[in-house]
């Protein structure tokens, strides 16, 4: 098989392992979907492999050319995203097997592929109309995986989660008519060569960034991220802030380094700053507001996206790197502190902070997993959230716009305040009367595997780093 | 240099044999026999003093230490303290076989002859000011051996002022050692000298060391330490304590380098006016032992003011080193006889023939004090004159030593007059070593008189007639006008004022503790008192309680942000805001 | 203006009202509702923008992107009335046991 | 002219009839109002000559979607409408649809008018395609991936939709004594599948193909729910699982064949690439079919009497 | 072999810090035998490092991690001051740890993070630019804040509030100036005599950035306006406040200051910026202000921790003080100051685990019924005062001397002053001890010969033997003065 060949396969084998689980009914699920989750791990190695030997990697799907067909192209940021999907979410659907029941079970599984072929696709391709049908696969997706349990909190959440998805989506496909109707040609690529500044490329631009600020969230559009997060089972939230949001960020940032660079000047990045920054503020401040763990936790997810808007002011190939790297290492740091609050959830049946007292002796693992993946949201040196932060600063001062460096560095307080007022408590005494529910091992390991990640991305970053550059050259 | 040459072992042994023993008496195992041993702590240093030794470096030991220079001052220093610290360490086995805490005061005894011996060895900077604060720090033991709150209340007065001594003196050292860090104390006087700060130098070395030598204003601590110290250990400190500070001030000083007439003057001056103040507060104290001790204060007048004109005249400075030197001998030997005569009279009792023996010697002290004729006294003040002579100050100096010599023999009478009604007909026992160590003092003081180590020229002048007479109607004046005194005294009509020792210090002690108060206010709180409203918690309590106004803000604004219309007119604002910046014109 | 620019406008206007409707109502059927209105109007403007050329056939692409757009509202739709269905019928069985009618077999509860 | 006037009449009727759904209180008022916009959605599409679109507009936009929402409203109850809220917004309401449709309109009217689009890039490679209509090209070669994704979707909604309706709930139906119902669907059966397969067949030259003929079945489905004892496909059964996951199977494996013999996905040979294109087009009306099928419930659970009120 | 030993020496605590991490609250035996061969092999990686770079040869170990900045690990003759202090004084502590927590829970946890702690010490000494250096020094930040509140009581939790408001805003401070200087000067190695060769200008830019990186540092250092979370700190357990808040916290913040003054921005050009003298000022202020305070203080170890401030401020006043001896007196304080302070928290920590006894007033006559721990309290405390023979003395002399080379003889003043007022609270603390009857009698000795637990006796009496001997043999060529002349002679010669 030829290289490029290679790019298929992440996106087939979790499809194809979805309908074969759901063929198997109810016994094989869980071989079936181990099977395509190893298999669909491996192409993505592969492929990893392929482009940081061989360098950008282009298919056009079914032989066509680009303005007629579709076709992938497989950089190094699409590369570490898929590497970073294909690490996180088998991780997370781990701890899920034994965090949901086993009806859950037969269900999550098939989804969770579903989703993972949306996400490959989606980090794979590089035309506009596919990349709605995959934001629109996972979307509906994520939908059915947060009402998974039937409760009444899950179906709100699926519920407010859908009818917020669907307008971004739709604002999307508007902004993908406007520019078919213009350019008549859907590819990324083409569209970026012949994109020249006019009403049409405003109103697409500008209508297509709501939509995905939308999906994202942004901040003053972030208001159903906490109840979803709330409402949905742990391991299903884990998923949608560590990387279904991931997602539409990753579409906003192909669209602006890509398509829009041209017609969009010096304010509008500012504009998204600025919301970025209030994101930052507003997120961390809320989570410090909050007594019960995963919302303080969600709304930190609201924070740390703020980081992430922080690219676009500075629209440096310095700060790309840099926020992409925040995407990777939050992926990790928040997938093992939501997982972890599901262990303590399950094992302590307490929601509040209080849950986490005694946490540090009943259940090392999960309060180290709790503490590296705290330590990289602040920010800390031996942690990925260090490394982007510190890319990052250094882009905000050698752009000149330092203030951006200022809302990282006030950032990094705020979310050590809320993080050590997590951790603080599970140095405290057991609560009386609290009886800890032992949970199986493999729960245990699961955030300490994700928390290690987030640790090792801060200490061995310079492979990332070099990936990264990947397909930059142009 | 190998460690060590023969010739360096009696210096080695002058300073290790009190170390040895003092760790000896740290150790309980090993406390028996060092006390007994430990009398004997200083007599290698007597042995160092009339044998030569080499001068040793250990260059690792300290900033690198030198000891021992063959020159006079060393020599005789070394001298009449290894005398008095034997004998008085053979007085205290005796005088202290029952006391209860005999192990600290044989500690803090050895471990201050260490510092004195040091001091008197050291031949640079960093060890002189080593030794020299051994000796000053476990002084303070010895002071408050007895537990009382005098005691306490004169170990402090003499603490504190040590330390404000000290830390001039550490900056006079500072000065000093400029850039070369390990200086040889050989060429400090030059170095004094040529140095920017000279007169900065000598007056903090004046001051730093007065507080020791005890010259007025800076006296305060020593009428206090005497009476409370055990007698071996008053008779030490006025004895050879006192004498380092003199030794500092030959070490230190530019004599004979140059001349600082203005400093010196002054210095002579509070020399004489100390030797008049002694006296005349002297002679109003009740206690024996205070007597003593400002009698030692108007004789370290003397003393100052040898040095205050040695400063202004840089010619007739060794002769007035000589003439320190030999005055600070025979006041050492003097003083500690007087000293250990007032605790041997009460042990031997005034009657039968051991009576008559200690007053005997009590008096020929006494008359050596004052300066009689043919006596160490008086040999001490010729070649004080001769030598001040040389320095031609002003002509009516000769006078007002004479009258000092009055003074001095009115002090004495006082002194006696104090001691011996008081002491009772028959002695305690355990008297014998007592008196032999007293008579030993007594035999070596008249031998150091016939052999001195330094100033034997003056020895002939004594006996020529003039000078005989020029000592010997000071003395006759004094003893009758005590007489007169003496007698008025019977129809009491005429009471002398009491002042109470260390005189000025109620004055200072009024100024000094309200601030002391102030600095340590909360130390005494039981519990650590409310926690102490510092800016920082201030700012900590509004910080909070902005904290939490804040928090609930943000979630009664996420409240109402949650609404479906607001997120409407979010979207929509953010498109018509979007679209305003696309397209206005750049800048 | 000539026909496809009325549709296209009529399209937006569709559009418009389904956005804004679907953040003025509280009802999830009705915000269903207008997420497929809102749906039908940007479907409408792409399959106007096809037939800008008044002679031969009109651009089939847009009419492809159409023909998914549709299948992928209509999967949304399912799923959100499954999902309103689903609440409504726990709020019933909720409210009937509150009003005390013995309701054993509704009882769905969570699982 | 009159083609200009039926146009605009369309063109502004639209907005409005949305408007009108959205403003009505009562659910099953503004359900109804939605299927007559359906249908004139429909129309429009026939207008813009898009065959393909009105006909699964029709079948699929407003025909399921429409018996979907009426079948669900009658499981939920009217939530008493607070008017007041309604009208604190109104005006709001339209002064934002006002300046929305401004905005897009704007960006809308600047688009050249007489673009022809990729027709002649579709055109020049039609042979190829092994298809002559150039929608079904586009749909199942040129952009066949999309389709495969939308199947996933498809798929996954269905998933959703089934997982979220626990078995508990579902009712094993009893026959409605309608006898009209009844003897309707028996003759309908024949003429359903006989249009679908038609349908199926003509999408390889002209409108139609795999969705419009699944909706055609599904539709029947739903009639057959409704009138006898055929009751809602259920997962748990093979049967129904392998009609449902074969299109895709057969989707997916035509899509990775190419795979191995060095060419890109989907990229069938010229030769074959028309029979492929329509194997896979059957198996997927069965699958699409299924699918739009069980996203219907079944009938409310006849046992449960509601409080009160009879289903309207 | 001088690529691996700086690696080797940092991983000697890192690794079994780990291992005890995960050993179970029993295995007592266990983890002090790994604790004491952990401690025993980083001293003899130590000396072997220490005679390696005294014969002159170069040990660095390079790892990739950042496009513009590798993380270095190297070992100069100013890193080897540092890191011989804190091996030496590990090891002694663990000792004393182990006797002093003897019986309480949690202990795995407490020496798994004071195995962290002294390897992120290690790596502040050995690191070889900027952003190593702030990467460890974060990771010192994390693994105290359990030890401080390692006793998980309510006091344990609001200081560690506190010990984290301070040290994270001043961590932000030094992200801050470390992100501006990398900006500037592209990469920023420490070299000697300064890093920002390339920088042309920038006067502006620069002294920005020093001033955010000496704000950082002077958290840690305890200077005066950030110096509130040390006092506070105090309610951690004696072993943590002895090496933590005596050597490990205080010295980096001290060590970073010296780091970034002579191998970041070189003498000569922070001299021309005219940041020296308000740095020196500020230092004094801390000198006289953290004594007064500590005259305050009633309780022991607060009066320690505040005599701490203004003994740390020594050094940073000899290394800003524009010339070599200032800076001699300045970096021996490092050294000193860590050998009295520690045994002064030991003899509290005995006091307060024999006699439960913490505050100064109630330490009457205890030096009868504790003589070595008093005799060991009374050396630090001299040394404290700065009189010989003990290690203090040397120091005082030196900043002297240097203050007044360098023409700033108010420092002389401000030096004075401190000896009289360290006297005024330490002295009354020995009298009361030595020569004050006790007002009822003490509880009796446990056992015969040990007035308190060997495994607490030994570590303090030999840290004060060694502060003795650190002054008494202060010119030999080993001691820590002389290897300050050696760093002084190779590597800051201004």
């Amino acid at each position: 098989m030829s290289p490029t060949a290679w790019m298929a396969w992440p996106v087939i084998l979790p499809l194809l392992g979805a309908v074969l689980a759901l063929l198997v009914g109810r016994k094989g699920v869980r071989v079936v979907a181990g099977v395509a989750s190893v298999a669909t791990f491996t192409a993505s190695a592969v492929l990893t492999w392929e482009v940081a030997t061989r360098g950008v990697l282009r298919q056009a799907i079914g032989g066509w050319g680009p303005p007629l067909g579709i076709e992938w192209r497989a950089d190094g940021l699409a590369v570490l995203m898929l590497l970073t999907i294909g690490v996180v979410g088998p991780l997370i659907s781990v701890h899920a097997l034994d965090h949901l029941g086993d009806r859950e079970d037969r269900e999550f599984l098939p989804l969770w592929l579903f989703v993972w072929c949306a996400l490959n696709a989606l980090v794979l391709s590089a035309d506009a109309f596919n990349l709605y049908v995959t934001l629109e696969l996972v979307t509906l997706a994520s939908v059915a995986l947060i009402a998974v349990r039937r409760d009444r909190p899950g179906l709100d959440a699926g519920l407010r989660y859908l009818l917020f998805a669907l307008p971004g989506s739709l604002l999307y496909l508007l902004g993908v008519a406007l520019l078919y109707g213009l350019y008549s040609a859907l590819d990324l690529g083409l569209l970026g060569q012949r994109i020249t500044p006019g009403p049409v490329a405003w109103v697409a631009a500008g209508v297509m960034t709501l939509g995905l600020c939308l999906k994202t969230p942004l901040f003053p559009l972030h208001v159903w991220l906490p109840p979803t997060y709330t409402g949905a089972p742990t391991p299903v939230t884990a998923l949608l802030s560590a990387l279904i949001s991931k997602g539409s960020y990753y579409v906003l940032l192909r669209l602006w380094l890509e398509v829009f660079t041209p017609i969009l000047d010096w304010q509008v990045g500012q504009f998204l700053g600025v919301l970025g920054a209030a994101a930052v503020l507003w997120g961390s401040l809320l989570a410090l507001s909050q007594s019960q763990l995963k919302r303080v936790v969600a709304y930190s997810s609201v924070a740390q996206i703020g980081y992430m808007f922080l690219l676009f002011p500075m629209a440096t190939l310095g700060a790309r790197t840099g926020a992409v790297y925040l995407v990777v290492s939050h992926a990790a740091a928040k997938a093992s502190m939501f997982v972890a609050v599901g262990n303590i959830h399950q094992a302590v049946g307490i929601t509040e902070l209080g849950g986490v007292q005694g946490l540090a002796y009943r259940m090392p693992f999960t309060f180290l997993a709790m503490a590296l993946g705290g330590i990289s949201l602040i920010g800390m040196p031996p942690s990925g959230g260090f490394i982007a932060k510190w890319i990052l600063l250094e882009e905000s001062i050698w752009t000149g716009q330092w203030w951006w460096g200022l809302v990282l560095l006030l950032g990094g307080l705020l979310a050590s305040a809320y993080v050590f007022r997590i951790l603080r408590g599970s140095f405290l005494p057991l609560p009386p009367g609290v009886t800890v529910r032992s949970i199986p091992l493999g729960n245990e390991l699961a955030p300490l595997a994700l928390a290690l990640i987030a640790l090792v991305l801060g200490l061995v970053p310079w492979f990332p780093l070099e990936l990264l550059a990947v397909g930059t050259a142009r | 240099m190998s460690p060590f040459e023969v010739a360096q072992l009696p210096v080695i042994a002058a300073l290790g044999v009190p170390c040895v023993l003092l760790l000896a008496v740290v150790v309980p195992g090993w406390r028996g026999w060092a006390m007994r041993l430990a009398p004997w702590a200083a007599l290698p240093t007597v042995g160092l003093a009339l044998a030569s030794g080499a001068p040793v470096h250990w260059k690792s030991i300290l900033l690198g230490m030198r000891l021992y220079a063959p020159d006079e001052v060393t020599r005789t220093f070394l001298l009449f303290t290894g005398v008095l610290w034997s004998l008085s360490g053979l007085f205290a086995g005796g005088y202290l076989r029952e006391s209860p805490h005999r192990a600290s005061f044989w500690g803090f005894f050895l471990s201050t002859l260490v510092g004195n011996v040091g001091a008197v060895l050291a031949q640079d900077i960093a060890s002189f000011y080593l030794f020299f604060a051994l000796m000053t720090f476990c002084a303070y033991g010895l002071v408050v051996h007895e537990r009382t709150s005098e005691a306490a209340r004169a170990g402090r007065v003499y603490l504190v002022m040590a330390l404000l001594g000290e830390a001039l003196l550490l900056a006079a050292f500072f000065l000093i050692a400029g850039t070369s860090i390990d200086l040889p104390l050989r060429e400090v006087p030059r170095v004094v000298a040529e140095s920017r700060h000279r007169d900065l130098i000598s007056v903090l070395v004046l001051v730093g060391f007065g507080v020791k030598v005890g010259v007025v204003p800076l006296h305060l601590w020593l009428p206090l330490a005497h009476p409370v110290a055990p007698t071996p250990a008053s008779a030490v400190l006025s004895g050879s304590i006192i004498k380092v500070g003199v030794l500092g001030w030959l070490r230190f000083l530019p004599l004979g380098h140059a001349s600082l007439g203005g400093v010196g003057g002054v210095w002579a001056t509070l020399g004489l006016v100390s030797a008049f103040y002694g006296v005349a507060v002297g002679l109003t104290q009740r206690q024996a032992k205070s007597v003593l001790a400002y009698s030692s204060v108007s004789q370290m007048g003397f003393l100052t003011l040898a040095v205050g004109l040695a400063l202004g005249a840089p010619e007739a400075a060794p002769a007035l080193v000589v003439a320190v030197l030999v005055y600070a001998t025979h006041h050492s030997l003097a003083k500690g006889l007087l000293f250990l005569g007032a605790g041997v009279l009460p042990a031997t009792g005034r009657g039968g023939w051991r009576g008559v023996v200690v007053l005997v010697g009590l008096a020929w002290a006494a008359l050596e004090i004052a300066g009689a004729p043919l006596t160490s006294g008086a040999w001490a003040k010729l070649t004080l004159k001769s030598a001040e002579s040389a320095a031609h100050a002003a002509e009516s100096l000769p006078t007002w030593l004479s009258v000092a010599a009055v003074g001095s023999t009115l002090i004495m009478a006082r002194f006696l007059v104090c001691i011996v009604p008081g002491a009772s007909k028959e002695g305690k026992p355990g008297w014998g070593v007592l008196l032999l160590s007293w008579l030993l003092l007594l035999v070596a003081d008249t031998v150091v008189f016939l052999r001195p180590p330094v100033g034997a020229e003056e020895l002939p002048e004594l006996v020529v007639a003039k000078n005989v007479v020029s000592a010997a109607w000071p003395v006759l004046l004094g003893v009758s006008l005590s007489a007169v005194a003496l007698a008025s005294r019977r129809w009491r009509a005429w009471r002398v004022p009491e002042l109470p020792p260390g005189d000025l210090l109620w004055f200072v002690e009024r100024l000094v503790h309200p601030v002391w108060a102030f600095m340590t206010r909360e130390v005494d709180e039981e519990e650590p008192g409310p926690e102490e409203e510092t800016w920082g918690d201030r700012l900590l309590g509004r910080f909070a309680r902005l904290r939490s106004t804040l928090l609930h803000e943000a979630d009664d604004g996420e409240a109402n942000l949650r609404q479906l219309s607001h997120v409407g007119l979010a979207l929509l604002l953010f498109l018509g805001v979007f679209l305003y910046l696309v397209t206005r014109p750049p800048g | 203006m000539n026909p496809w620019a009325v549709y296209a406008l009529s399209g937006v206007a569709m559009f418009s009202v389904g956005l804004v409707g679907l953040f003025s109502h509280e009802h999830p059927v009705k915000r269903i509702l207008a997420s497929n209105i809102a749906g039908s109007g940007v479907l409408l403007v792409l399959v106007a923008l096809a037939r800008r050329e008044p002679t031969g056939a009109p651009d089939p692409v847009p009419h492809a992107l159409v023909l998914t757009g549709i299948v992928v509202s209509v999967s949304a739709t399912a799923l959100g009335v499954a999902l309103a269905r689903r609440i409504a019928r726990i709020d019933a069985t909720a409210k009937a046991e509150s009003t005390g009618a013995s309701d054993p077999e509704a009882g769905g509860g969570s699982a | 002219m009159t083609a200009a006037l039926l146009d605009a009449c369309l063109a502004l009727c639209l907005p409005l009839l949305a408007w009108l759904v959205l403003r009505t209180e009562s659910l099953s008022q503004s359900v109804v109002l939605f299927v007559a916009m359906g249908l004139l959605s429909a129309l429009a599409w026939a207008r813009l000559d898009a065959p393909d679109i009105s006909l699964v507009e029709a079948a699929v936009g407003t025909g399921l979607t429409g018996a979907l929402l009426m079948h669900t409203l009658s499981w939920t109850d009217e939530r008493p409408p607070d008017v007041a809220a309604r009208a604190r917004h109104r005006p709001w309401a339209v002064v934002a649809m006002a300046a929305l449709t401004g905005m897009l309109g704007w960006a809308v009217l600047s688009l050249p008018s007489d673009d022809p689009g990729l027709t002649r890039e579709v055109d020049a490679h039609l042979a190829e395609s092994g298809v002559e209509h150039p929608v079904t090209a586009v749909l199942l070669n040129y952009r066949g991936y999309d389709t495969l994704l939308e199947i996933a979707v498809l798929l996954v909604a269905v998933l959703g939709a089934r997982a979220v309706n626990p078995r508990s709930e579902r009712t094993t139906p009893e026959p409605s004594r309608d006898p009209l119902t009844g003897e309707l669907f028996r003759m309908m059966t024949p003429a359903l599948l006989l249009v679908a397969g038609y349908l199926v067949w003509v999408g390889e030259h002209g409108p139609g193909g795999a969705f419009q003929a699944g909706a055609i079945l599904a539709g029947g489905g739903v009639v057959a729910l409704l009138t006898t004892r055929l009751g809602t496909p259920r997962m748990s059964s093979w049967r129904v699982r392998w009609a449902l996951l074969t299109g895709p199977l057969l989707f997916i494996g035509a899509a990775v064949a190419p795979l191995f013999s060095g060419r890109a996905l989907l990229e069938y040979r010229e030769a074959q690439a028309g029979t492929v294109i329509f194997v896979v087009e059957l198996a997927l009306t069965v699958s699409i079919a299924m699918v739009l099928w069980m996203f219907f419930p079944g009938m409310r659970p006849a046992r449960a009497e509601r409080s009160g009120k009879e289903p309207s | 072999m001088n690529t691996w030993l700086p690696l080797a020496v940092l991983l000697s605590s890192l690794l079994p810090g780990l291992v005890i991490f995960l050993l179970a609250e029993e295995q007592r035996v266990l983890r002090t035998t790994l604790n004491l061969t952990a401690a025993g092999t980083k001293l003899l990686f130590t000396a072997a490092m220490a005679w390696g770079v005294f014969r002159g040869r170069h040990y660095e170990t390079r790892l990739p991690f950042l496009p513009k900045a590798d993380l270095v690990l190297r070992a100069d003759t100013f890193s080897l001051l540092f890191i011989i202090l804190s091996a030496v004084l590990w090891f002694v502590t663990t000792i004393y740890a182990v006797g002093y927590l003897e019986g309480t829970p949690h202990r795995s946890r407490f020496f798994g993070f004071f195995s962290l702690c002294v390897a992120s010490t290690m790596g502040i000494a050995m690191a070889g630019n900027l952003v190593t250096f702030f990467l460890f020094y974060e990771m010192l930040t994390l693994s105290t804040y359990p030890l401080v509140i390692h006793r998980g009581t309510p006091e344990a939790l609001r200081a560690g509030n506190v010990y984290l408001r301070y040290t994270l805003s001043g961590a932000t401070l030094l992200l801050a100036g470390v992100a501006l200087l990398y900006t500037l000067a592209g990469s920023v190695e420490f070299t000697e005599g300064g890093a920002l060769d390339g920088v042309v200008g920038h006067s502006v830019e620069l002294t920005v950035a020093f001033a955010l990186l000496i704000g950082g540092l002077a958290v840690k250092a305890a200077l005066v306006p950030l110096h509130g979370w040390l006092p506070v700190a105090m309610v951690a357990p004696a072993p943590v406040s002895a090496l933590l808040h005596a050597v490990a916290v205080v010295k980096a913040g001290a060590f970073g200051i010296t780091r970034v003054i002579y191998d970041v921005f070189g003498v000569y050009r922070v001299h021309d910026l005219g940041v020296l003298h308000p740095l020196a000022v500020v230092a004094a202020v801390t000198i006289l202000y953290g004594s007064l305070r500590a005259l305050q203080q009633g309780d022991l170890k607060r009066r320690l921790a505040y005599s701490t401030v203004s003994q740390v401020a020594y050094i940073v006043v000899g290394v800003s003080i524009f010339g070599t001896v200032s800076t001699i007196g300045g970096l021996v304080h490092l050294v000193h100051q860590g050998l009295m302070k520690i045994t002064l928290f030991f003899c509290a920590g005995n006091l307060a685990e024999e006699l439960h006894v913490h505050r100064v007033a109630e330490l009457r006559g205890v030096g009868r019924r504790m003589p070595l721990t008093m005799a060991a309290f009374t050396i630090g405390a001299l040394g404290m005062i700065g009189i010989p023979p003990v290690a203090g003395f040397i120091t005082k002399w030196y900043l002297g001397i240097g203050a007044l080379e360098a023409r700033e003889p108010w420092l002389v003043g401000v030096l004075l002053l401190s000896t009289l007022l360290n006297a005024g609270y330490f002295l009354p603390i020995l009298y009361t001890a030595w020569f004050q009857a006790p007002v009822e009698p003490w509880a009796p000795r446990r056992s015969r010969r040990w007035e308190v637990g060997p495994a607490l006796l030994l570590p303090t009496v030999a840290t004060a033997v060694l502060s003795l001997a650190a002054g008494v043999f202060a010119g030999a060529d080993l001691s820590p003065l002389g290897w300050t002349k050696l760093i002084t002679e190779r590597e800051f010669r201004p």
